[in-house]
């Protein structure tokens, strides 16, 4: 197995489908000539050309809206929308429309349509260039919301959105793009799926994007002292893939979901709302450790501790969560 | 205005024919929306209702000039621009009503009906979805040699729906006919109050778009428009604009106060009804009152089956077709 | 005390709150001249003035836009966003200008600011004009979100929202418009505090709007089996009184929270969620009853099961949430 | 260009003044950009810094026709417009740096600064946020005689934002002034290529709102229209356009390739440096060389002090100074 560098790995899933299946159109704000502010997508442009990979005025909501007409017209449309902040701008053609349009259409047509956005903080870029979009269309029937943690795995869940025939956010984290990781055996991962990224006895740790590498940092932490951490990286949000959350809970009786949005309306609530309803059970404590309750800070000093690391992870396990070692 | 007075000579044969077709087009146009407020009235059409009265020339007239392969997306005042594109009326009347036989098996309502076999891409409740769709439709629409339409009123054009979407489309050469359906008011605000320069083929302009202003009442006026815009599309590329001044001969939906019309206003307008200039139309052609009859009595017939045939049919039963959130 | 309708309620909140302070203004779509399209604020317009209380363009983006713009230079806006459904249109505005400034500022200026939105399903009104917007605002720190039940609380809470001092979504569901119910005693309102409706020992069920009377609907028919439920009225959705759930909770051990949202992303999953969280030993059952997971159909037999009547809330507390007659 | 190579007379003290005022103003935004920039090199700015060289003469003269009581709205590019507005240069450096005496004590950062005792609604990193927070602003100046200004990009003029926010503007008579800066490139994309009409005023002038191109390089020029326009605004009321023709002189941000200006593009445009033409127009007007070098000099002394004061300011203490989610 080689390995991969996250930008790559999205650049390669975009030129392989563009390649494969000539449906595939892919535009957005400076994604063409000059390959993505993140310079995630360089190359595309001079190899597919300018009729499939273009750049385009900064309009969001045409760029959104287009791509819905041009979804449902026989086309496979990949957008980015350069900041996950900038989300609500497309956002109503992305739910008033692309989400609806299957459902309401009676199934007359399929919306495959991906976009691409850049989230999260850490990166010092203020409370509008910092954003997990997740809350905003978490509760959107007919999206679909992917948020990949490794190289690899961006590669083969990109790849899959651009199959997938509903509309799918895909959301690329900032601090993974120079994030190297191993290529998978797959070509395809399916979307929906979660994937225990670690096995564990003691507490159950769900996250998404970077998070998984916190909670995996987390989980060596505890190990030290003696406590086993089994970590979920859901892959997907929305469809949640609650069976593997909940067989989790069923073997360590302890969940503690962490993500950078916020505690009312994050996903981590949610999940902690719907595992508690489908296995109150089993559940000794159940917990989500999220962002601030303010907008996202600027100053390092501000930012860092908004976010949980690592260690706020493992403290959350040992305090709040109760887990002694050898707890189980 | 004694506009269709003069005796002109009778045009070719298969121009006849078009005013023919077009002249019942708008007959059922009218005859669908005259049933449709009916079977509001008797609680058959649930929730409110937007008709399409006294705007049934600029549809038509704008269809008459299309192939089959084209794209048309139109508002929720959307009925004429369905049946224009030959959506059967029945399918249509079932939509309103709720039944499963409806065009989008009752899922839709009237501000939403999409078929896609009969190029409708679908009516928009949105404000400016349709303008969106049709642009996205003219990225597809590119490939194959069609044109996308975008039906829409003039206050939708103070939208930033609109403003993207032209932009987008002329920036990317885009293959869509853009037509404001200008009858003087959005809801009740009249258009000049709230539309900057109240000059919108200006704003078409100031994109370099080729645009036109036609009289929306005169079926050959806009299909005249149309036509010489549909060719320069298909010919050069690039998005074109028509504004089309009509005027909305009833209220803006179920539940209109009224009382923002002018004194007179209204029976001016009802002077210069699009099917009451037609038939002028027809007659100075040599087309006989019995000929002209004897359309009127088959359009009947026709509305009056089609609406039989809608209150026959069952409503949905969300047990037996139950709804899936994703498309495989 | 007196009765009050639910529009007049919202009009006499708004023309108490014109009069009482001229840096109160009113403004949206069709809201002045015609008193807006459910009719809710008739009058406000010949009382005070086109300058206080005016019809915008239909430019929702604009709208929220320019009541920030004037909310953090001295004014107290207002807006009227006509359907909940198009508040993704301005949500960048509300979310990305308005929620955030206080806190970036460094509080250097607070941002009085009132959306009010008709919202909610049950009127025929199809997916598009049907929608609660909550789970889009609902994880935004920074916004406050009131969602009254009844007229006495709603003119009580408008007031308040009005002389709060952060951007409000005030939530008007569409289906309470024509109730009736007595004035408060009080002038106002807090915000952030639920109500504890009916007192019960064996289940508490949490609402807000429309879903406060089927709550209390369902409670009726569960009191007939020897059922007891106590009904809390959140009243704002944001900040989240989470303290009254939890003390009723501590009572009832079960918790039942209802919503037409969905379920996965929805405020009814979070406040299972987060009462879990806070108080997993006292439950023994915790639920969230939704609406379905597909855009909202128009038909009368798809719509009405999509979301929970009374019927199914007292069957969810019977059979789901487990609580047999005189089980406490 | 040997544009100032005439002997002008000299002109009145006052006006003398002010041309030095302005010159001295432009020094000073120059200066501190280049200081930013090192800052940034040194770690000391975090993030992304977008820098405003090259077109200083912009706000710098816009700022010239405006009184203390006007408003101010610019982008993530507008450290130029918040010094020309009278902003403190170590306060601002301090909020680049992160720092608790920053403008916003570190909370905003470098793309976010607001300032409201100077006028400075704010920066907004939003496309479009700065025409909706100044159209905000119109409502409130309409009331006290101020003006409100808005800066932003040629890029900017194709998003809805600016769209909605000039119609609403002028349909409600707003004293607004748009200052579109055109510096040529939305952040690695010519303006022709995605800008529809290649006409920026053209679209103004759709609205029917007053504008005019300018040499965005001529502090004099920029100024007298700003003037001009700014009188109209107070003496008829509503807004105004100015296009000032410009040019960034240095990357879009700290990422950029720059590879997509043509040859000797740049070198032209050093040519025309506003600071270069201001200080040729000074020595016409008759200011000796030791007295520009007098000025030259006083700024370089100020600005080394605000960087030394900055970096000598502590970081935020979270803990220290908690945040609220809410305004009292
Ligand atoms: C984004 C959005 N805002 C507001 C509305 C509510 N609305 C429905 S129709 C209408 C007036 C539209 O006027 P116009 O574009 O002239 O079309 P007409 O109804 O006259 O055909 C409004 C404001 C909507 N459907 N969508
Ligand atoms: C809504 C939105 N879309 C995209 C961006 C990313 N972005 C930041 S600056 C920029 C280019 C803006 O160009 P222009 O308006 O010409 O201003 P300039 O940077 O040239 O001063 C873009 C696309 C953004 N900040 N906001
Ligand atoms: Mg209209
Ligand atoms: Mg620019």
């Amino acid at each position: 197995m080689s390995t991969l560098d996250f930008r790559t790995a999205i650049r390669d899933a975009l030129a392989e489908e563009l390649e494969r299946d000539e449906r595939v159109i892919f535009y957005g704000e400076d994604v063409a000539v000059a390959g993505g502010v993140f310079k995630a997508t360089p190359g595309l442009f001079e190899r597919f050309g300018a009729d499939r990979v273009f750049d385009t005025p900064i309009s969001e909501l045409a760029l959104a809206g287009s791509a819905f007409g041009a979804a449902v017209t026989g086309l496979r449309p990949v957008i980015e929308i350069m900041f996950g902040d900038f989300l609500m701008l497309p956002m109503d053609a992305l739910v008033n429309q692309a989400a609806k349009y299957w459902y309401i259409s009676n199934e007359q047509a399929s919306v495959p349509l991906v976009v691409r956005s850049a989230v999260g903080g850490g990166g010092r870029f203020g409370a509008i260039h910092s954003q997990d979009p997740t809350s905003w269309f978490l509760g959107v029937p007919g999206i679909k919301i992917v948020a990949p943690s490794t190289p690899g795995d961006a590669k083969a869940l990109l790849k899959a959105s651009i199959r997938d025939n509903n509309p799918v956010l895909f959301l690329e984290h900032k601090r993974l793009y120079s994030t190297k990781g191993e290529t998978l055996e797959q070509e395809l991962l399916p979307l929906g799926k979660a994937n225990v990224v670690r096995e564990g006895t003691d507490v159950t740790i769900v996250a998404v994007m970077k998070g998984v590498h916190d909670a995996l940092a987390a989980a060596d932490l505890l190990a030290g002292d003696g406590i086993s951490a089994e970590v979920i990286d859901l892959r997907t949000l929305r469809p949640l893939d609650l069976d593997t959350v909940v067989r989790s809970i069923e073997k360590t009786n302890r969940l503690l979901a962490i993500e950078e949005g916020p505690v009312l309306g994050g996903w981590a609530s949610n999940l902690v709302g719907l595992a508690s309803a489908e296995a109150l059970e089993h559940l000794d404590d159940a917990f989500a450790l999220t962002g601030g309750d303010t907008p996202i800070p600027y100053s390092p000093t501000l930012e860092d501790p908004f976010f949980a690391s690592a260690e706020r992870i493992a403290e959350t396990v040992r305090t709040r969560i109760g887990v002694a070692a050898g707890a189980s | 205005m004694a506009r269709n007075s003069t005796q002109a000579v009778a045009p070719p044969a298969a121009e006849l024919e078009r005013w023919l077709t077009g002249y019942e087009r708008m007959l059922l146009l009218r005859g669908f929306e005259e049933a449709m407020q009916t079977q509001f009235m008797r609680g058959e059409v649930h929730g409110t209702v937007h008709l399409y009265i006294g705007q049934e020339a600029v549809s038509s007239g704008v269809s008459l000039a299309l192939r089959p392969e084209d794209w048309v997306a139109a508002t929720y005042r959307g009925h004429g621009a369905a049946l224009a594109r030959g959506v059967d009326p029945a399918g249509l009347a079932a939509e309103l009503m709720g039944r499963v036989t409806g065009t989008c098996g009752g899922r839709a309502g009237s501000m939403n009906v999409i078929d896609l076999a009969h190029g409708l891409i679908g009516c928009f409740g949105i404000i400016g979805g349709s303008a969106a769709a049709a642009t996205g439709a003219g990225l597809s629409a590119k490939r194959t040699g069609a044109v996308a339409v975008a039906f829409f009123g003039d206050g939708s054009t103070n939208h930033g729906y609109f403003h993207e979407c032209l932009n987008f489309a002329k920036v990317h050469d885009l293959p869509v006919l853009f037509v404001c359906e200008n009858n003087l008011y959005g809801e009740f605000t009249p258009m000049a109050q709230v539309t900057a320069g109240a000059d919108i083929t200006a704003r078409a302009s100031a994109y370099d778009i080729p645009s036109e202003r036609v009289d929306g009442n005169d079926l050959r006026a806009v299909h005249a428009a149309a036509a010489a815009a549909v060719e320069r599309i298909r010919t050069d590329g690039g998005p074109a604009f028509i504004e089309a001044m009509t005027y909305r001969q009833v209220g803006h939906s179920k539940s209109d106060p009224g009382a923002y019309r002018p004194e007179g206003e209204l029976e001016r307008w009802l002077e210069r009804d699009p099917l009451k200039i037609a038939r002028e139309q027809l007659a100075a052609d040599g087309v006989s009152s019995e000929q002209i009859e004897a359309i009127d009595a088959r359009v009947a017939a026709q509305m009056e089956e089609a609406i039989e045939q809608a209150l026959a049919a069952p409503y949905p039963d969300p047990v037996a077709q139950p709804a899936t959130e994703y498309a495989a």
